[in-house]
Order: C-alpha cells, then structure tokens, then sequence
C-alpha cells in the first residue's frame, strides 16, 4: 500500500468533519469557562454524528445563551428570551419530535427567571440536552450574583454572597430528573464523555458543568464605600480590560480528588464519582452530592439514569410523525364533520 | 294563588307576546344550570328568537347568579335591562332582587320568602316548592337538584310554553338519562299542575309559536373558537386555565379526540398541553410556530399581561402564533366571570418597543369560528403572533346561530421554503424582503440539504439573520415590520358595513354589535334618527374604514371599556378625523343594552 | 365560691375570644377542605395569642387563595395575583419586620405559576407560615390538573394524570427550608399542631396540607369523548349542584397509618410520623417522604426542623426597626451629603 | 510622519475652535475606557462645554466600541454626525471607520493597520503604539493595558490640549492609585512628546481655554436617580440587574452604604434585594409600598413588559411605588446597550384593562434627580405605581451638569391614617372618596387600635374594602380611578415652554432637548424660522400644555421611537388638535441630533 504526504481530515459516520460542526467565532472573554464547553459540545456532536440540520441549539440570555452560535451552524438556532429557552423548547419539541434538542443555558437563565420553565420541562420529560453553563455569576450584566453562588463567595466588586445556594443536580434529582450529571469547564475529557451520553438519552438530560467568569468572579476588589467610590473606578478599569485567562485543564480518574485554581484565585476541589457510585439509586445519589458539598468538594460526574421513563410525548399521545408538516388533509376534517358539530348543537 | 297588585296601573299594560324578559335569581351550586338552560331552550324550539345570559359569579358555590332570558320576535339578542317575569330563588339576594323590578312585574319566589311583603305593586307567585318536590320526586336527596326544575314548570304554564317542547328540551338537555330525565319531567310537571291550578291566569306575557328558529343552533363564542382552531388543523396548543377562557381548549380538546385522531394509530394530530403559567405557553406557541406547527393558546387579560414579553419576541423575531383573549373586565384580577372590551390597546400594541399587531374582532357565532379558523392563515402569512380578541359576552354566553358555513379556503402556510426550493436560491437571507411586502421567506428546522439553517434571534439582526448592532441594519428591520404590518391591510376581514348612506355613523365591534343593531332601530323609529354602522373587524385597519369615516360628519364609536380605547387607535391613525369621533362607552362588567347607546348619542346630539 | 350559671367565654392572653380570630363567611364550597384549615388556623392563632393588627394574611388567586378573607378580620389582608404571594409577603416583610405573616396558597398557585417565587422565598429565608392548601385540582377554574396530582389520579371529567407529581414538602426541603410539614384538613388535631410550631418559627415555614376539593376531585364521569359529549353535560349540570361533603375527620398516633375516604371515592392512606423521626436530619426525612409516597404512603406531621438559620433581614442588613414608618429626617441626607457627593463628580 | 492629503481642498478649511468632534473606535475589553473619558475631563477641565457618548456593544469583550467626544463652546449637549478627529484602535472596524469619515478627517491610527493605503484624501498620523509603549512602561503585561493612553498623548499635542490639566484628569480618573497614574502619565507624556517631534501642527483643529464649565459636575443619569431615590428616603428596593438600568440600583447600594447608614447600628435603613426576575421585583415593590415603606425598581423594556401584570394590581389595589424604565431599544431583546423612547406608550398604560399611570421624562441630569424624589411623593400621595421614563442615553452616557439643588421639601407620605385619627373617624372605608379628589385615606399594616385593618385585593371591592361583584360599585371604582389620575395633573411637573411666542411649536421630552434646543438655533440662524419649544415633563398633560398646543398652528413632535408614541397620546387626548401634530422620528438605535430635526422640519414645510 502506499501512504500519501498529508493526512486526510478525519470524518465521522456522515462523513462530516469536526469542522462541519463548528460555528460562528466567539466573542465571549479570552479564557471563558464557556467556550471550553462549546469545543466540546462539537466535540461530541461530531462523535455521536448528529445530523446538523435535525438539531435545535435553543437558549436564553446571557453570555452562556450566545453560545448556540458558536457551535454547528448548520444547525437552527434559536436565542429567545431570558429564562424561558425552556418553554420555547418544549414547542419545538412538540412541533417537530424528531429534532434533537440541546439548550445552553446560564445559572441566572435557569436558576433564577428560569426556575419555573426548567422545573416543568423537567416534570414532562421534555426531550433535550439542558446545559447550564455555570459560574455563579449573571456575566453580560457585568457580575451580579446568581442563585448558585457559594455561600462566602466574592464578587470582583468585593460583595459577599450570604444566600444558600440551589444545586441544580440535586434539585433536578428531586423533581425525578431522568439523567443528571455535573462536570467542570477545564474537564474536556469528562464533559465530552457526559456529553455524548446525554446527547443518546431520550428525554431531558439535565448538565451543571462548572465554567467559569473569568472577568467577573475574581478577587481584586477594593471597598465599595461611595468614598472610595474613585478607588473602585480603578478595578473598573481594569475590569475594561480583559485579560487573557489560561484554562486550567485537568483529567479525574473515577472517585479521584484534583483542586484547582479558579481565575478569581480561590480553589475549587472536583471529585469525580467512583465506580462504585450507583446511578440509578436517587436518593442515596443525593445524599452524597450533599455530603460531599458540605466537606466543600464539588462532586462531578453522572449521577443519575433512569432509562424508559415517559416522555412528553407519551402525554400528549400525539402521532410519532412530525406535527409541524403532517398535510392539511389529514388534519382539517370534512365538511361532514362540521354538520355533525353543527347538528349536535341544534 | 296569584295575589293581584293593589294599584291597578302596576299590572303592566298591553300582553307582550314573544317580546318580554325572564330573570332567574339563583344561588350558584344549586343547579339551576339544567332549569334555565330548558327554560330558554323551550322557547328556542317554539321558533321564538331568545338569549340567555347567565351573570355567575368568581366562585364555585354559594353566590348570587342571576340568568336572563331574552325573547324577541325581532330577534334583538341583546341584553336588555327591563325585566317582565322574575324568579326568586336566592333568599341572599332576593330583597334587592325585588327592589329592582319595575311595578307590574310578575314575580315567582318561594313561598317561605314572603315577599309579598315587600312591595305591594307586583304580580306575586308564591310558591310552595318544598311540597310540590318532595310529591314529585321519591328521593329526598335528589330534592335540591329538581327543586329548579319545579318553577320550570310554573314560568312555563304562566307564559304559556308548550309541555312537549319542555319535555323534549330536558330529554335533549339529559340526553339519554333515562333516570334524570325522568325526576326532571316529574318536576316540570309538578309546577306546571300546579300552576293551572293555583295560579290564574296571567295575560301579560304570552310565548306563542314562530318559526324564527328553524335550523339554527345555540352555541357559545368559546365553542365557535374551538371548532375553528380543529378545522385550521392546529397542531400545537399550549393554555393556562384562566377564566372565561379555559373552554376553549377544553372544547377544543373535546372536539380533537374525537375528530383529530390519526384513523390509523388512533394517537391525535394535535398536541395539547396544559402548561405551568402563561408565559410558559406563549413560549410554546412561540417555539412551535418556529419550528412550523399551527400553534396556539387561549387566555384573558392577565394571561396576556404575563405573555407580553414572549410576544414582543413573536413580533420581532417573526414566529407564527395564534392567541384567542376572550377578554374580561379588569384592571388586575377586576370581576373574572364580567364582560369587557378593556383589553383592545392592549393587544394592539403588546410588548415593549414599537410593536403593531393584528388583531380580529369577532362579533357573532360564525366569526368566532371563521376568524380564529383564517388567524391560523394570517400568523403563517405574516410570520408573526395574530390575536382573536373576543369577550366573556361572546365567548361564555349562549347565542342562537346560523350553521356555520365550511370554511373552503385551503390553508395559506406562508412563505416557506422546501429542501428544493433553496436549492433553486442563490442567495437566500431569512430576513430579506424579496417581494417588497415586508413579509420574507423562511424555512423550518430539520430541513435538510444543508441550506435552510439559520440562528433567530429576539436581538438585532441583519437580512442574513446574523447578528447586527448596525443603526441602519436595525432601522431597516423595524421599518420592514411596519411594511409587513401594513401589507396584512389587504387580507384581514373587511369591515361590515350597513346603512341609508347618512351623515350619522355607528362604529362598533365584537360583541356590542347586537346592541348596536337594536339601537338603530330605536333611533329610528323612537328617535327618527338614521344612522349607519361600521364594524370593525380587524388591526390593521382597511381602506374601506378610511372611506367610510372620511364620508361620515360624526361618528359614534361605541365600546365597552372606559377609556375609549378603539377610539384612541382610530385618533392616532386618522389625526384627520379625530374630531369627528364620539364615545359612547358602557363600562360596568354588564354586556352593554341598546338603551345605553341611544341615551349617549341623544345626549351628544340634545 | 360561687358558681355562675353560664359558663364565661374563654379568652386567650390578649384577653380575646376565639370569635375575634374568624373573618367573614366562607364562600367555598361546602365540605371544602380549605374551610376545614381555615378553622385551624383560627384556631392556632388565637392559642399563640397573635395580636391581629400585626398579621399580614396574603394570598394568590385561588379558592385556597380566598381563605384570608375567612379568617382574621382584623388583620391586613391581601388577596394579589396568581401565584405571586411570595414576592408581595417578602415585601411585606422587608417594609415592616414586625408583622407576623401568613400566606394561603393552592397547589395550582404554588407548584405551577408560583413555582419560581416560592423557591426564592425559601431561599431567601422570608419570615412567613406558608400554607399550600393542596387538592391535586385548580379549584377556581373548575377542575384541570395541579402539579401535585398524582399519577393515575382521576377528575370529574375523566382526565388521568399521568405526569409525575411535584412534593412540594421534598421540594422544599432539597431547598433548605427550615420548617418542612404536611398534614390533612381532615386531621385537625395534628393539623393545630403543625400550625402552633411554625407560627413559632422564626423564617419560612411550609406547610402542605392535603384538602380534599368535594366538587372536582371525583370519579363520577363519564367518556369525554365529543359524540357523548351531552353525556357529560350530565355530570356537568350535577358538578352545577355542590353537595355536602361530610367531612371525615380522624387522628393519627405518632407512627400510626390510617386509610381515609376522599369524597372522590378513592382512598388516601396517611401515615403520621413517628416519635423517633429526626427532624433535624433533613436528607434521611427526605428519603423516608420518598419511600413512603412509593409504597403508596403519605406520610404527615412535622418533617424537618431548622433553628437559629438566617432571614433575609441578615441578608440585607437593615435596622431592626420597622423600615415603613422611620421619619424623614433619618432618611433623608442633609444639605452636606448632596454638596458632598457633588463635589465627587466635579 | 503627517502625511498630508493629497487634494488640497481636502484639508478641511477654517480651523475649528473649541467645536469639533472627536471618535475613538476601539474593541470592548481592551480598557479604552478609562482614555476616553480622560481625553473627555481634560477638555472639561479646560472649561470647554462637553459631552462623550460610548456606543457600546451588548458584550464583555471583542466587540467593536466608538467613544464620540463632542466639545462646543456654545454648549450643545446633542449627538452631532460629522467627526473631525478619528481615532483608529480597531483592525476589525478600521476600513468602516475610515470609509465614513470627511475628506480632510484628521486620522490617528495604529502604523500597521497602514490605513493611509485606504485613501488618499485625508490627514493621517499614523502611530507607533507598540514602540512608544515599550519605551513608557517596563512591566510588558500593562502595556495593552496603557496602549490606549498613547492616543490621548498624541491627540493632546495635535488639539493643543494642555498637559498639566490631561495630567490632572488622569489622577482624578485613578484617585489615589500612584502606581497606575505614573503608568498612564508616562504614556500619555510618551504620545505626546512623539506627536510634537513627528507630528507636524494641525492647526485645524483647537481647544483653548474657557471657563464654561466651571463649577460643574459631570454625571450619568443613572447615577443622578440613584441620588434622588436616596435622599427621597427610599427604604425598600428590589431589582432584578438589565442593561442599561442596573446602575441606578448598583449606585444606590454604593450610596447607601455610605450615607443611609444608622448611625447607632451602624445598619442600613434601606433595604435591597436582589430578586430572581422582574415579576418578583415589582411584586416586592406593591407589598412594601402596601404595607407603608417608600419602595422602588429600576428596569428597562423587557421588564417592564414582565411587570405588566403586578403593575395592575398596583393600580387597582392602589398601592405605592416607583418604577424607573431606563429605556432600552426594543422590541423584544432588541439592542440592549442602545437608547430609545419606545416605551412611552407601554409605561403610560402598562398592564390589561383600563389603566393610566403616571409617568415623569426628565431630560437632563438634574431632572434625573429631581423626578425620581418626586416620584415617591406622588406615588404615596396617589397611591399608585409612579413611572420615571429615562432612556439609556441619558442614563448611562456622561454628561456635564450644574450641581443638583438640594430638595427642601418635606416627604409628601399622602392620605395615611394612624390610629388616633382612627380612632375620630365613624365609618371610614379604605376606598371611600371623601375628598372628591379620587384619593382615599389608607391605614398601614400593624397600625394598632383594632379599626384600620382592611382587605386589599385585586378583585371588584366596595368603598369598605369588602368583595363586590355590584356592577354599579364596580364603575364607581374605575371611575374614581380615573378621577384620582385627573388630580395628579396639578402636582405632575409642568411642561417647559421657551420660545418668542410664534406659530410654529416643537413638542419633545426627555433625552431629546439637546438635540431641539440646538436645532432651533439652526432653524432660525440657517433658515429663517423662529419656533416655539415645549418639554413634556409628565403624564397626565397638564393645563399648560393645553394652552400650549391650542395657541400654535403647527407641532413637531420629536421622538425616539418609531410610531410616534407620545404624539399617539396626544391625538387621544386632544382630537381638536390631532391635525396640528407632525411626527419628527428618529429610531436608528443612536441618539437623535439636531440635523434630523431640521431636515424632517424643513422636509414637511418644503
Ligand atoms: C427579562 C430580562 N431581564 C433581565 C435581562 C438582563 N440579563 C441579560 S443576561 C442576564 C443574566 C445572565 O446570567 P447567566 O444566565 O448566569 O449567564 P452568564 O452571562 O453568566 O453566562 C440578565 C439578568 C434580560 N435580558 N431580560
Ligand atoms: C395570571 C392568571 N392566570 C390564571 C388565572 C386563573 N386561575 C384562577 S385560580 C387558578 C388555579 C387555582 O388552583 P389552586 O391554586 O390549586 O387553588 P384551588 O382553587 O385549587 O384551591 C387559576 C389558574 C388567574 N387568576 N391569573
Ligand atoms: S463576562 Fe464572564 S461569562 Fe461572560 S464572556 Fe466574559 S468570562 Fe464569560
Ligand atoms: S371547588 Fe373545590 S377547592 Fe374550590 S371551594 Fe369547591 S371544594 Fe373547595
Ligand atoms: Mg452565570
Ligand atoms: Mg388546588
């Protein structure tokens, strides 16, 4: 056999390039906890040979939310409105059931606005990848809180946040989430694994992956008094400029520990389920997410499938084509149908 | 014993045949649903034209609920405030219930009530129903439930109503319960033995046989609303429950199990879902008219509130959504089972930023069908959420009909483009307007070929639907959706338009319409005014309005808000005519009487 | 001594009679549960000696929403909007930190529309007893399905649940409520109970309490389908009539189970927790409230208790006075502040 | 090197002194932040009126950004549409930038963009950043960081601004920071020795010493509301963070640590939340306004529309507040770092039903300050949510102002009955109009005594308080309503009018006067046309304004929107003016400029 100079570009089952599933060129900060998740949202779409133009990208607003157009522009994209990507998808879904879903999402687009739209897609089991792309932080508004924040964190501006946090793996296991799973930005390995997992289950797949604010969730802050209000001009301009953030990469073998250094200097430890770990068993699942975050280790990994479970569809017992194009036809009965109404009411 | 008023004047005058009102004072969870619903479905039979309408209150059980039965051999189906024959069944209300009726007036009550001891210049049925039930009906825990059917029976002798038709009205009502059917026959019976026997003769208000109502149906605005939306071939609805709208789905889901089921999986064609709030279902609507299904809800005003933000993004971001407001009286949570046309700017213009939104005015039966089955045609033409503004008069009351006719026009899916077409386009933007209408192609996800994806967006955007902060690019978009808005003028209904051809113009909508016709009668014939009218049927307005109003010196625009608010859209878009426009407005949560029309305009004109 | 023929009217501390705690007359259905909570907390209330012109009694839009009117009339009423009373009571709260606050609330009013103000409410920590009258229905609208109905579980019109319910009690718990309970309106002993401790409690008390709705929550219907359509109008003009519901009383020893009639047919089996449930271990109570709703169980009483946890006062860290009524001159800055904070920005 | 254009004619001819325009084209992220507005202070500080407008994106980093700097001696405040000096930071935009620029443009540009190449007939400076940096700062990490303080080196020298005061204007920008400010002074001083060894004097371009500025401060609006809602003595605020209003809350959290402090504890006496949406704000702000605390929002569009629903309840339950709408371009997501006045008729009439609110424009800084105190008097004293309409190019750009008066006036808290007046009162009913002024006397939560409490609800309710489905105490109660927002019209701001009292009016409000008040000058110096000047301040119109329309022939009015929106408000409220209204829009998503005006003006009298 012969060998020719130039390697060909790799293609998956369709023949596509990783390239093909690529998409617009980001804007986000250099080093943005974000974009590491979109290369492996690609990633992974490659891998698992998605047909471009059968998948959904939908989303809300926020940095997280402009995700979807950084990523298979062959792809319908959908950026809504903030918080509600959720609703939106559950009418695509029902319009047409053969797109595949994947939502990006943030901690404020999901955790806060959001909250009643996620609870309820989770409740009817609503097909979707549901990514929310977490940093504690509401980043396009310039670093206000969000609802996931840690208790003791600190925001550039030096604020303090004192408010319990909502876990959204546990709560999504509460409300009976049937594939729930964390990972962590600068995981590649792990993410892409859990992403192509989630992209081959059947109703909603439910990702917090850790990601995050490189210019917004850090330290150098100064006291907010209005007296040293000039002081904080100083930050503000800083914070103007937007340094380039070196992700941190790591790799967790099951059940191992890694602390890492986040861009707002403070450590996070990451431990990555056991072998041992039991995805089907809830309850037990919950508690050791608990446990592990009240010993301040952010537990990653897939904590829990339950396969088989009813899908939206099943509710509405709707026909398995797709809605959207069934012909007239077949959905505008005759003019008998209309006597028989009319007779009914006389 | 019919105990006869002192004053003889009081006994109303000259016998209205076919031309007198019934009010019935109920409690609401007693079931007087079935009575007067038999009650007004008998005279229906008799060919005699009538309306019921039924003022219920936010509740479940325990309230007062008055019911008016309306006959009219004109067929007037207005409210009308005078009442001739009054039934007392609400011990709570019952002194008022008396207080308000005008001298002469018959009045069946419970004996126990004495009311006769009230007043002394009305016509007094006192009736013993507690012994004419228990006779009547052997068990004692079903006495409450035919107790109403008992004074049936009596208004039925007294205004003459034929037993048969009674009879079948029941049998119609209970359809195919033997059992109820029964118990409720024995009660009208009992009441009406009664009455030939104890309560003489009354001349006053006679029902005699017409043939006005041959062929007609009686049917509410909500039902008319559903069967259009199954016959438009929806496919996605998403709904809150919400008074007075939630029958219309629930009609609506009624109608499509069992006409919209796939013959050969037996599974629907529709999806319905019940969803957590009304944002979340406009969010659906939004979400699956993008991705191409005929998708709607049903709400009212504080549903329309919370979809506020979601249909501004229907607006700019262009996705197809049909939303039926069958309005009722606010601000805020206001009076849930009251009419109003309060919610018509609202629509108009809902959302922040500069929005325009067509909006269809039903005003009878046959356009609560026709107009939310053609809004499924207008959203997919004009790419963008169309609003079915009725009310709780239209839409929860019952209303004698004309059939509706079918509605042969094949479905208008817009401009959409197939795995073939594109192939044929060289250079294809999902926002570029081709036609110069306003109105651009678009294609639907899961299009394959590799042409058709594009990224919507509730943010600026150019004609390639990429991202866009350019002042000219966003300029042009919302100058293109005025277009847009404009280019609809020639494809929404028209308005209806009757008169002599007189300087005295009427504009109305939706459900004043029978009061407006009522009206200009009593104009006419009282007032020997003539007048013309002009319905408005839709946003944006016509060319045919433009002319009618330019051609007219004044112009009466009737509405039941406070604020004129319909008159408030017509001043800003014809500064012109501005002055030309009177308000005549009628605003207190009752459907609005021809009285009140003819009082405004004979004052703006005394 | 002597005794007096007519036995006095027992009076409570503040020397007020049971009657000076009721409100006007319920207009709800007769055998409703709401009135049976209704008279609970009359009850409760006039036990804790609470003054009522510092209770704030609020609601959503609701048949359980109207239950403020019934109870109370001296204290402040607000009945608001659909499912926003969390956001109003934090108000409320925030402006004058010495009212008590009680808010009524349905299924419907809190698990669906309400849902995203809920669960901020409890994170936040909002002083108030929360109690979600919960009936599985929308009353109000006539009977469509809560988020709390079961599966299987059957309405007037026929309609079976299928969707996974929402435990409003787990829910609130995975959230880190400091006060977590559940009883029955037909348990009013245990009910009182409930009600006394979390008037006592110092944050965000939950209180779901199953009240069964007499009028649409019953099997007695019939096909939906349009051709019998005049069939339902059979169970529709008797749904017109509203029974009496006698309402089943009972009560349950600590650990004991107890099946119970529902006034739609079906049978509710409700177990009381034990005296050797711990409170204070929130994941183990969140477990057993699981399992228990597995076997078929509901389980009742106090679920899980959390002292000394800080309110959305530590939160803002406002004055301990009531913010409402402070007078202008602590307010509002002098002349100096101005020309101060000018001189800032010349 | 300057290297002159090659067309003399080019060179753009008499020199402009102390009245051109200056624009920085830079990539957000890249701090040019802090450059621009020293370049702006030091020209301030000169004693040269001016303004600096940052067009930025709705993006942290990468985008493109245009800092406009505008210095006139005369003091115009408006956006203008030429640029004299163009300053060149960004590959991505340069070839736009450079191609929209004049002939004889002065261009300062980064040497390896080599720009020169692009055309030929302008005056470019390119600029060694790389190399003047690197001699200026040792630490290499800081040099992008200072990069951009070069160009205001090279600008100071070629405009003649002087050093000490650039100098000056850094360490005011830096406050205290030494080690920053000698890292920007170096630079700056790097620039500006380079430009005086290699770039030959440009005498058309000048900025020398005034003293128009003096006592002056420079502020955003923003900043100016947070001001008023602090010393109005706001005691509960909840918030949800939206561009462009997040910094009236963020300042005011800053402002309050400082100066609403309890001097004894030490703890705040106002307290803020951070909610989990717009809905939850505005319902915290109904219940705190409820139960007696000042409280308030700030928002832009987007939440405004999510508020709609609580807004309503605020005005029937008529309970207190204030919300700020720092208008944004919609609709929907829209251009959310770009300005509008797109929300005039959704705040006027916010939510479903018949409703009317009060809404305050202020138009400059100290208005910004002034409504927003008033606004929690009127709020209290009408006991109903209160509008402060601003936009974001008040809001958020820089602005030069007089000082802020001190407001002298006491809290006008409104109708509030403690216990002892209870206590003198028979029969009081929460909604009982005993004034005939449509406002009631209300009681607060926890007032003691046992006679103030009563049931607020956003359902029908009678003078008493108590439910009420009466359809005659439901129009009793709307009608009040509407009484109540017709009294306000004596406390609402009175419009201000300027003008020699001829025929021709131009009506505008809020961000738009710098722009009217400089084209009037224009009209009358280049064209001849004296004209009228009216600034609507508020809703309800006002007796003045009244006055105002009926005495002129002919109205411009001037929005930021595109369907004229407050000329929709006019024509409603005064048909027998209707005729007299011309629309001047602007809506491109920048702020409106005198030209526009002019042109539209002279257009509709061409
Ligand atoms: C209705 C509405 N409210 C507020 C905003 C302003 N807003 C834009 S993004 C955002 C929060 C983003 O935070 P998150 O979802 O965590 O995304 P991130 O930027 O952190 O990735 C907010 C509050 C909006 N766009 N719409
Ligand atoms: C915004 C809005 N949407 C819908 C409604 C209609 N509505 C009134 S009560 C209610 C649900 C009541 O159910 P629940 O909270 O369980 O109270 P219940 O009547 O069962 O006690 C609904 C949907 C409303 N009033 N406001
Ligand atoms: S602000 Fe934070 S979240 Fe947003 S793009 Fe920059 S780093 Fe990412
Ligand atoms: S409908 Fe149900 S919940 Fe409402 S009052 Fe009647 S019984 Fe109670
Ligand atoms: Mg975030
Ligand atoms: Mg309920």
């Amino acid at each position: 056999m012969t060998t020719t100079a130039t390697a060909p570009v790799p293609t998956n089952k369709l023949g596509l390039t990783k390239q093909d599933y690529v998409g617009a060129k980001s804007t986000l900060c250099p080093g943005c906890g974000h974009d590491a998740i979109t290369a492996q949202i690609i990633q992974a779409a490659w891998e698992m040979n998605l047909e471009p133009h059968n998948v959904a990208k939908l989303s809300g607003i926020g940095c997280s939310s402009k995700t979807p157009t950084y990523f298979m522009s062959q792809a319908w994209g959908f950026n809504s409105v903030h918080g509600r990507a959720a609703a939106v998808c559950t009418g695509a879904a029902l319009a047409n059931r053969k797109l595949l879903n994947i939502v990006t999402s943030g901690d404020g687009d999901s955790m806060s606005i959001g909250m009643g739209q996620l609870v309820h897609m989770i409740r009817r089991n609503v097909p979707v990848v549901y990514i929310i792309e977490d940093n504690g932080v509401y980043g396009l508004t310039k670093g206000q809180f969000s609802a996931t924040a840690d208790v003791g964190s600190t925001l550039k501006h030096g604020d303090v946040n004192e408010i319990q946090p909502i876990d959204p793996c546990t709560l999504a296991m509460e409300l009976g989430c049937g594939f729930v799973a964390r990972s962590f930005s600068g995981n590649p390995k792990q993410l892409s694994t859990i992403l192509k997992a989630a992209l081959a289950y059947e109703g909603t797949a439910l990702i917090d992956v850790i990601s995050p604010c490189v210019t917004f969730n850090n330290h150098d802050s100064s006291t907010k008094s209005y007296k040293n209000a000039k002081d904080r001009e100083m930050p503000l301009q800083e914070l103007g400029f937007i340094p380039y953030y070196d992700h941190e990469e790591m790799e967790l073998a099951d059940g191992q520990a890694m602390e890492v250094g986040l861009p707002d200097g403070s450590r996070l430890t990451f431990r990555s389920v056991g072998k041992d770990f039991d995805v089907t068993d809830r309850l037990k699942a919950m508690k050791e997410i608990h446990e592990a975050h009240d010993r301040g280790e952010f537990l990653t990994g897939i904590f829990h499938i339950e396969t088989g479970k009813p899908v939206i569809h099943d509710f509405t017992h709707a026909i398995d084509e797709v809605l959207a194009t069934i012909p007239q036809e077949r959905v505008k009965p005759g003019p008998e149908v209309l006597e028989a109404c009319m007779r009914e009411l006389m | 014993m019919l105990t006869q008023a002192s004053t003889s004047e009081s006994v109303g005058g000259a016998t209205l045949v076919n031309d007198f009102s019934i009010e019935v004072a109920t409690v609401n969870g007693s079931g007087s649903q079935t009575a007067n619903t038999v009650l007004m479905r008998t005279i229906f039979q008799m060919g005699v034209p009538v309306t019921g309408k039924n003022l219920f209150p936010s509740n479940i059980a325990g309230l007062p609920t008055w019911f008016q039965i309306r006959a009219n051999h004109k067929g007037y189906k207005a409210r009308k405030a005078g009442i001739d024959l009054m039934i007392c069944m609400n011990p709570e209300t019952a002194k008022e219930d008396v207080a308000k009726v005008a001298p002469g007036t018959v009045l069946i009550y419970d004996e126990p009530l004495k009311l006769n001891a009230l007043r002394s210049d009305l016509a007094f049925c006192p009736v013993p129903f507690q012994k004419l039930v228990a006779a009547s009906c052997p068990e004692p825990k079903l006495h409450k439930l035919v107790k109403n059917m008992v004074y049936v029976g009596v208004a039925a002798q007294m205004i003459g109503l034929d037993m048969i038709e009674v009879k079948s009205a029941i049998a119609k009502q209970l359809n195919g319960k033997q059992k109820a059917i029964d118990l409720n026959q024995a009660a009208v019976q009992a009441g009406f033995d009664w009455a030939a026997a104890e309560a003489p003769r009354q001349d006053h208000l006679r029902i005699e046989r017409l043939d006005k109502t041959k062929g007609q149906i009686i049917i509410d605005g909500n039902t008319a609303c559903a069967l259009g939306a199954m016959f438009a071939g929806v496919t996605v609805v998403a709904w809150y429950p919400i008074t007075p709208s939630s029958s219309v789905i629930e009609q609506l889901i009624d109608y499509a199990k069992e006409y919209r089921r796939d013959p050969a999986t037996g599974k629907l064609n529709v999806a319905i879902v019940q969803m957590e709030d009304e944002i979340a279902s406009a969010g659906v609507v939004v979400g699956a008219g993008w991705a191409g299904a005929r998708s709607m809800t049903a709400t009212s005003g504080p549903g329309i509130s919370l979809m506020s933000e979601f249909i501004g993004l229907g607006y700019f971001a262009e996705c197809p959504g049909v939303f039926v407001n069958v309005t009722r009286m606010g601000p805020s949570t206001g009076l849930p089972t009251r009419t109003s046309q309060g919610d018509v700017e609202l629509c108009a213009k809902c959302s922040h930023g500069d929005t325009l939104h067509i909006c269809l005015y039903p005003g009878n039966m046959e356009e609560c069908f026709q107009f939310t089955y053609q809004a499924f045609d207008l959203a997919e033409r004009y790419q963008t959420p169309v609003f079915v503004v009725t009310d709780l008069d239209l839409g929860m009351q019952n209303w004698a009909s004309e059939p509706f006719a079918y509605p042969a026009t094949a479905f208008d899916r817009g401009k959409v483009l197939d795995e073939a077409q594109l192939r044929e386009i060289q250079d294809w933007g999902r926002y570029k307007d081709v036609d110069g209408d306003g109105v651009c192609y678009r294609t639907l996800p899961g299009t394959p070929g590799g042409k058709g994806a594009y990224f919507t967006r509730g943010t600026g955007h150019n004609p390639y639907a990429l991202y866009s902060e350019k002042p000219d690019e966003f300029k042009a978009t919302v100058d293109r959706l005025k277009r847009k808005f404009m280019t609809a003028r020639t494809h929404v209904p028209k308005p209806v338009i009757q008169g002599p051809g007189v300087s005295r113009g009427i504009l109305a909508y939706g459900s004043s319409d029978p009061a407006v016709a009522e009206a200009r009668d009593l104009l006419k014939d009282l007032h020997g005014k003539d007048t013309d009218y002009l319905r408005v049927r839709a946003l944006p307005f016509t060319q045919e309005l433009e002319a009618w109003i330019d051609g007219h010196e004044v112009v009466y625009v009737v509405e039941q808000n406070r604020d004129g608010q319909m008159a408030g859209l017509l001043k800003e878009a014809y500064p012109q005519w501005a002055l030309k426009l009177r308000n005549v407005l009628h605003y207190d949560s009752t459907a609005i009487t021809a009285q009140t029309i003819v009082d405004q305009i004979n004052a703006f004109e005394a």
